[in-house]
C-alpha cells in the first residue's frame, strides 16, 4: 500500500457540520475517500450526507472504527480537537486549521507522540495518495497516480507542482502536506523514511521553504539513509530576513533558516535542487 | 508581535523579575524630569523595533539631568534602519560586575521551549552561539510538565554561575518562565541581566516577542501594539486581513498561498536580477480571493511607488480560475491602475479564466500560461519601463 | 483535612460556580435575621464532620423566619454522631428539576485525577455504585496536561445532560477541576449539583477534602480548620506531631510504624475480642522515639480513661532497643501511671532493652518476647482487672 | 540475579549531605552497597566518607554511571528529586520520603513512567537483597539470604516479618518496600511479577494493609498468572472506616479497602493468609 492512507482508510471530519469542513468532507467523498463520519460537539445525531454525525470522538470511533480523523475546527479549539482523536485512539491525524497557537502545538504535539497517534499539520493541505484517497483540501485535479512521493510545506506551491509532474506525466504515490507551522506534527525526515521503505514509491519531491532546519535535517538523512532519487525545490531565496512569509514557520532569524543554507544542504547530500519549481517533473524524470 | 524594551521589562516586573527603575520620555523635558528624579548617572535608550540601536548612537550615557536632556533630544526623532525614535527609556545606570545571557524560546525542532544561558551576555546570542556556542547553557522544557527546579540548577551550576547568586536566579528564571509561558511569548529575553557590584541580580534590558497566533488570548499585551514605526502599508494590510511584506523591488506579487508567493517572489528575482528588477512585496491573498479582497490587495500593493508590474499568480484548486479572473476584472475597474498586470491563472478551470481575461481585452492586462512565463513578462514589463 | 459544606462551598464560588445566597449562622437569632433577607423557603443545615446528618434531623425545611430560628434552635448543639452542632448553614431552598453528581478525586490505583458523575445524584455516590454502577460516567484526567475540553463534552454527553447544560456544566466541571487542583483536594464533590426550573445548574451540597501532606502551600485553608468536634486527645496529639486515632478498646498502644501499629491493634483483638477487649487506639511513635515522645504519647493515651492496659510494641531497627527502654523508663517515671504496661522490644539490642526494663523491676512492667506473647499479655491483663 | 538490585548497582544518594541521608548512606556503604556519590544542590565538590557530592543529578550520572539512586530530601523537594533522577536517566529510584502531597506523586509517577524509570515508593523502607546490597533504612539484622521474596507496604511490619523468618530459618531473595501512601510508583502486581520471574525467589510473602484496592489486584495476578507460592498478612483487621491509620493510603473508605475484602480475596486466589505475622514463617516453610 501507499504510505499513510489508501482506499481502505476510514475517516471521521472534526467539525464537518462546519462550512468548511462540510464543503471539503464531500470533495474527499467525490474523490472515493471512506468518510465514515463526524463531530460537532452539540450536534450528535444529526446526519452529513448519508453519514452520522457525533458529539465526541470517542463515540463515534466505537460505532465506526474510523483510523484517521481530519480537524477542521477554528484555531482556538484545534489542539482539544487533535488531543479528542488522539485519546480515541485515532491513529493518523490530520490538521488542516491554521493560526494555532505554537504553545497549543508544542502540547498538542507532545499528546500526540505519547499516545502514539501520527499528526500531519497543522496548517496543512493534508494527505493525499492519488486514485485511492485523499484527507485534506489538494483538489482532486493536481495529481495523478504514479510512483513518485511528495513532501512539502505548502499548499497551493504543491498543487502547482503536481500539476506540472502530472502535465509531464509524472505520476504520484503519496502527497504529504506537512505544514508550514513552527511546531508541526510529522517533520519532512519523517514523511523521507516512509517513502523509503515504501515499495510503491521510487523517487521524491521535497518543497521546503525557509525557516528553521527542517530541510537541513532532511538533507542529512538523505545523505546518510536514503536510497531513493530526491529532487528538491526552497522558496524563499527572495525573502528578507526577520520577516515572517505568510507561514508562521516562514522566517529567516538570526542568521538561521536561509533557502541558500538549505539549498547547499541538500545538493550536498545529493538531492537535485531546483531553481524554478517548474524544472521538479524534469529532474524526476 | 514585538514588545519594546520598556514594554518587556515592565512585564518582567510584572513577574517578579528586578528591572533598572527606570521611566519612559517622548520628550527631553520628560526625561530631564525623569533624570532629575533618579539623581545620578542614566542611560538613555531609543525604543524601537530593531536591533543595533547602540551603534546607530540611539543609546547615550548621560552623567546628570541636563545631558539627559540634550542626549534625548538628539534622539527622540532620529531614524534608525528606517524607523522614527518616538520614545525613549531612561534608566539608571548600574554598576554592572558580570553580564549573563537569558532566554526562553520556542524550539521548532524538539516542538519545546528552550532556555539559553550564558555567563557571556551582553553580545548577541547569534553573535555569541558563533564564535563561542559551547558558552551557552541550553534546556529543553517539556511543555506539559514545566520548567522543574532541578533543571535551574542544573542551568546556574552547568554555566558556572557563582553560587551566591543561585537562589536569586532560579526566582528570576521561574519568573521568566512563567513571563513566557503566560504571555505567549515566542522569545523572552534577558540581556544583559547583570550581577550588580553588591551581587544583586538585575534584568537591564529586555526583549519580547508575542506570538500572533495566540494574540486573541493577550488582550492586554495587544494594547502595548506600536505601530508607529509600522509601514502604512502594511498597517492597511493587516487591518484587511491580508499578509502583505513590503520589499524593495518593482514587480507587485498577488498570490494565493505562501509558499507560492515566495516563490513566485523568487521567479521574479530568477529572471529579473541581471537587471535590478525583483518583488515588490509579499503577498498571500488567501484562499477566497473575492474582488472585494483582490481590489483591497491592489490598492496596498499600488500604495508602493516603487511598483511598475503587478503579477497576478493564482492556483486555482478549490478555487475556480473563472471565478478569480472575475474577480481580478473587477478590482481592475474599479481601482483602475496605470500599471501593467501579469495575470497567470492555473488549476481549476484555468482555461475558462484565461478566456475571460483575454476577452476584456485590456491592454495592459498580459495573460500568461506558466509560472515561468508570467515572471518573464512581468520582469519584461518593468524593462520596457525604464 | 475535612472542609465544612459551607467552607465548600464558599471555595466552589471563588472558582465560578454558582451555590445558594446562603450565609453560615451560630445561633437562632442570627439564622432567623438571615432567613428575613432571604425571604422565603430556606434550608437550615447543621455543619458536622460527619455523613447522615439528614437522617439524624439535621436538616430541616422552614417555610419563614419565625419557623427557621425554631429549626436552627433546635439543630445548634444537637449530638450527631458525637459531634456537636456549632454552626447551621442557611439555605435559600432551591426548585429542584433534576439532582447531578459531580465529583474529582484521586484514583489510587491510577495514579490520576477521576472525575464521576451520573444524572443520578443526591444519594450517596457509594449507595450509587452499589445500585446502579452503571450511572456513574468515569474520566481520568492526565495529571500533567489536566482536564480538556473535549473530556467535559464526553462526559456531558455520556452522563446523558441535556444539550442546553452542556455549556454551564463545563463551566461548573472546569471550576471544579481547578478548585481540586489549585487547593490540593482529595476530593472535590458537589452532590446534588441541581438543575432548577429555569435551567440554570447550582451546587446545592458541596464537600472538599484537602490532601493533609499539602497543607503546607494552602495557608489559607488551614485558617479554616474547624477542630471543634475533633477529640481533645486527637488534637493533643495532633499539635505533638503523633499520630493517635482514638478508639473504643481498653489496651493501649504505642508503636513504631503504622503498619506495625495496626498490626498491634489487630493482635490485641485477635486475642481479646472473645472476652470483649481490644486496642483503645492506633498510636505511630515515629522512628525517634526519645524519652520525650514516650511521655507525651504515654500521657495521650492515657488521658482515655477506657485504657486498662499499655502495650508497647518496639521493633528496633535503626533504633537501638536499650535506648528506647531507656526512654520507657523515663517517661514511666515521668508519668507514672496506674495501669500496667506490656513492653515487648525486639530487633537491635532487644537483648539489652528487656534487661534494662526487667532490672527496672517495676511490678507493672510486664516484659514479653514476641508480639503474639505480647498481645496475650495486655489481653491478660485487662482481664485481670475486670 | 535477585530483583532490583544485587552488588553490582552503582547508588547515588540524593540528599546525602542531609541527616538521615547521611546516616543510611554509612549503614548502606557497610552492608556492601556500591554507594559511589551523592548529590545536594550547592554542594558540589564536597566529598562524602570519600565519595563525591554533585549539585545536580546529572553530573553526578555522568561521572559515576550510577544506574540506581534513592531520595532522602524533606517532601516539598522530593517529587523534584524524583523527577531530576528519571530525567538523568537512573534505571531504579528508590524514594523513602513521608508526606509528599498526592497531586505531586501523581504528575512525579506519570513522569517517571513516561521516562522508563522504575520509581520504588515513596514513604518506603526502601529495598533490600540481604548478602549483597541494600538502598533505603531496611536494617541489615532483619534477613539473610534465601529464596522467599518479601513484598510490603510497610517499614517496622516488614522487618517483624523478615526478622520472623530469619529466626525460622527462612532466607529472602530481596524485600520490596513499596510504600503505604495512596499513589506509588510500583505496585504489589508489578513487583510479584518480578518475583515469578526470578529464579532466585522460591515464595513469596505480601504484607498488605487497609486502603485501595492494590492487594485485590494483586489477587487476581495471583490467581492468574503466579507460580509461586504466596503467604499474606493484611494489616488494619481491627482499624475503623474513615479514619487514616498513619500511611496516607490506609483508610478504608466508602466500604472500600478493608481487610476482610482484601483477606478473602487473597484466600480466594489461593494465597494462605495469616492472622497473625508471626505464623507467616510456618506458611512458608
Amino acid at each position: 500500500m501507499s504510505i499513510l492512507i489508501d482506499r481502505s482508510a476510514k475517516v471521521l471530519v472534526q467539525g464537518i457540520t462546519g462550512r468548511q469542513g462540510g464543503f471539503h468532507a464531500k470533495l474527499m467523498m467525490e474523490y472515493g475517500t471512506d468518510v465514515v463520519g463526524g463531530v460537532t460537539p452539540g450536534k450528535g445525531g444529526e446526519w452529513f450526507e448519508g453519514k452520522p454525525v457525533f458529539d465526541t470522538m470517542r463515540s463515534a470511533v466505537e460505532t465506526t472504527n474510523a483510523d484517521v480523523s481530519l480537524v477542521t475546527v477554528p484555531a482556538r479549539f484545534a489542539g482539544d480537537a487533535v488531543m479528542e482523536a488522539a485519546d480515541a485512539g485515532i491513529r493518523l491525524v490530520i490538521c488542516l486549521t491554521e493560526h494555532i497557537p505554537v504553545a497549543d502545538m508544542m502540547q498538542v504535539v507532545e499528546f500526540c507522540r505519547q499516545r502514539g497517534t501520527r499528526l500531519i499539520g497543522p496548517n496543512c493541505p493534508g494527505v493525499m495518495t492519488p486514485g485511492q484517497a485523499k484527507v485534506g483540501i489538494i483538489p482532486a485535479m493536481v495529481a495523478m497516480p504514479g510512483n513518485a512521493g511528495v513532501v512539502s510545506k505548502s499548499g497551493t506551491l504543491t498543487y502547482e507542482v503536481g500539476f506540472a509532474m502530472k502535465n509531464a506525466g509524472i505520476g504520484i504515490s503519496t502527497i504529504v502536506g506537512i505544514g508550514g507551522d513552527p511546531v508541526i506534527g510529522t517533520t519532512f525526515v519523517e514523511v523521507l523514511e516512509m517513502f523509503e521503505n515504501d515499495p510503491e514509491t521510487e523517487k521524491v519531491a521535497l518543497l521546503g521553504e525557509i525557516g528553521g532546519s527542517a530541510e537541513i535535517v532532511a538533507a542529512d538523512y538523505i545523505r546518510n539513509a536514503m536510497t531513493k532519487p530526491v529532487a528538491a525545490f526552497i522558496a524563499g531565496r527572495s525573502a528578507p530576513a526577520g520577516k515572517r512569509m505568510g507561514h508562521a514557520g516562514a522566517i529567516v532569524d538570526g542568521g538561521e533558516g536561509s533557502a541558500e543554507e538549505k539549498i547547499q544542504a541538500l545538493e550536498a547530500a545529493g538531492a537535485r535542487v531546483a531553481a524554478n519549481p517548474e524544472e521538479i517533473p524534469g529532474l524526476l524524470a | 508581535m514585538k514588545l519594546h524594551e520598556y514594554q518587556s521589562k515592565f512585564l518582567f516586573r510584572d513577574f517578579g523579575i528586578p528591572i533598572p527603575l527606570g521611566k519612559v520620555a517622548t520628550s527631553a523635558d520628560e526625561a530631564f524630569a525623569i533624570s532629575s528624579d533618579l539623581d545620578g548617572v542614566v542611560v538613555i535608550k531609543a525604543q524601537v523595533h530593531v536591533g543595533g540601536r547602540g551603534k546607530a548612537g540611539g543609546v547615550k550615557v548621560a552623567k546628570n539631568a541636563a545631558e539627559a536632556r540634550q542626549y534625548a533630544d538628539d534622539i527622540l526623532g532620529m531614524d534608525i534602519k528606517g524607523l522614527r525614535v518616538n520614545k525613549v527609556l531612561v534608566d539608571p545606570g548600574a554598576d554592572i560586575q558580570q553580564e549573563i545571557y537569558l532566554a526562553i524560546t520556542n524550539d521548532r525542532s524538539a516542538g519545546k521551549p528552550l532556555i539559553m544561558a550564558s555567563m557571556e551576555g551582553g553580545m548577541d546570542i547569534e553573535e555569541l552561539n558563533r564564535q563561542r556556542p559551547e558558552a551557552i547553557v541550553r534546556e529543553h522544557v517539556d511543555p506539559f510538565a514545566g520548567l522543574q527546579d532541578y533543571q535551574m540548577t542544573f542551568i546556574a551550576s552547568a554555566m558556572g554561575l557563582p553560587r551566591a547568586q543561585w537562589r536569586s536566579f532560579a526566582k528570576i528564571l521561574r519568573g521568566l518562565y512563567q513571563c513566557y509561558t503566560e504571555s505567549d511569548a515566542e522569545l523572552a529575553e534577558i540581556n544583559p541581566l547583570v550581577i550588580t557590584g553588591e551581587g544583586e541580580l538585575l534584568a537591564v534590558d529586555g526583549k519580547v516577542i508575542i506570538d500572533d497566533n495566540a494574540l486573541f488570548r493577550q488582550p492586554a499585551l495587544v494594547e502595548q501594539r506600536d505601530t508607529s514605526d509600522e509601514p502604512e502599508s502594511e498597517r492597511l494590510a493587516r487591518e484587511a486581513g491580508i499578509t502583505y511584506i513590503k520589499l524593495e523591488g518593482q514587480i507587485g506579487c498577488m498570490v494565493n498561498g505562501a509558499g507560492l508567493a515566495m516563490t513566485t517572489m523568487d521567479m521574479t528575482k530568477l529572471y529579473g536580477d541581471a537587471d535590478g528588477i525583483g518583488p515588490a512585496n509579499f503577498l498571500d491573498i488567501g484562499g477566497g480571493a473575492t474582488p472585494e479582497q483582490v481590489a483591497a490587495a491592489l490598492r496596498i500593493i499600488l500604495s508602493d511607488e516603487n511598483v511598475k508590474c503587478v503579477l497576478f499568480n493564482i492556483f486555482g484548486g478549490i478555487t475556480r480560475c473563472d471565478e478569480v479572473a472575475n474577480g481580478i476584472l473587477t478590482a481592475y475597474n474599479e481601482v483602475n491602475p496605470s500599471v501593467p498586470m501579469v495575470i497567470r491563472l492555473q488549476g481549476t478551470n484555468a482555461a475558462e479564466g484565461n478566456s475571460i481575461i483575454s476577452e476584456a481585452q485590456i491592454p495592459n492586462l498580459i495573460s500568461a500560461d506558466t509560472l515561468t512565463e508570467a515572471a518573464q513578462r512581468a520582469v519584461a514589463a518593468v524593462k520596457e519601463q525604464a
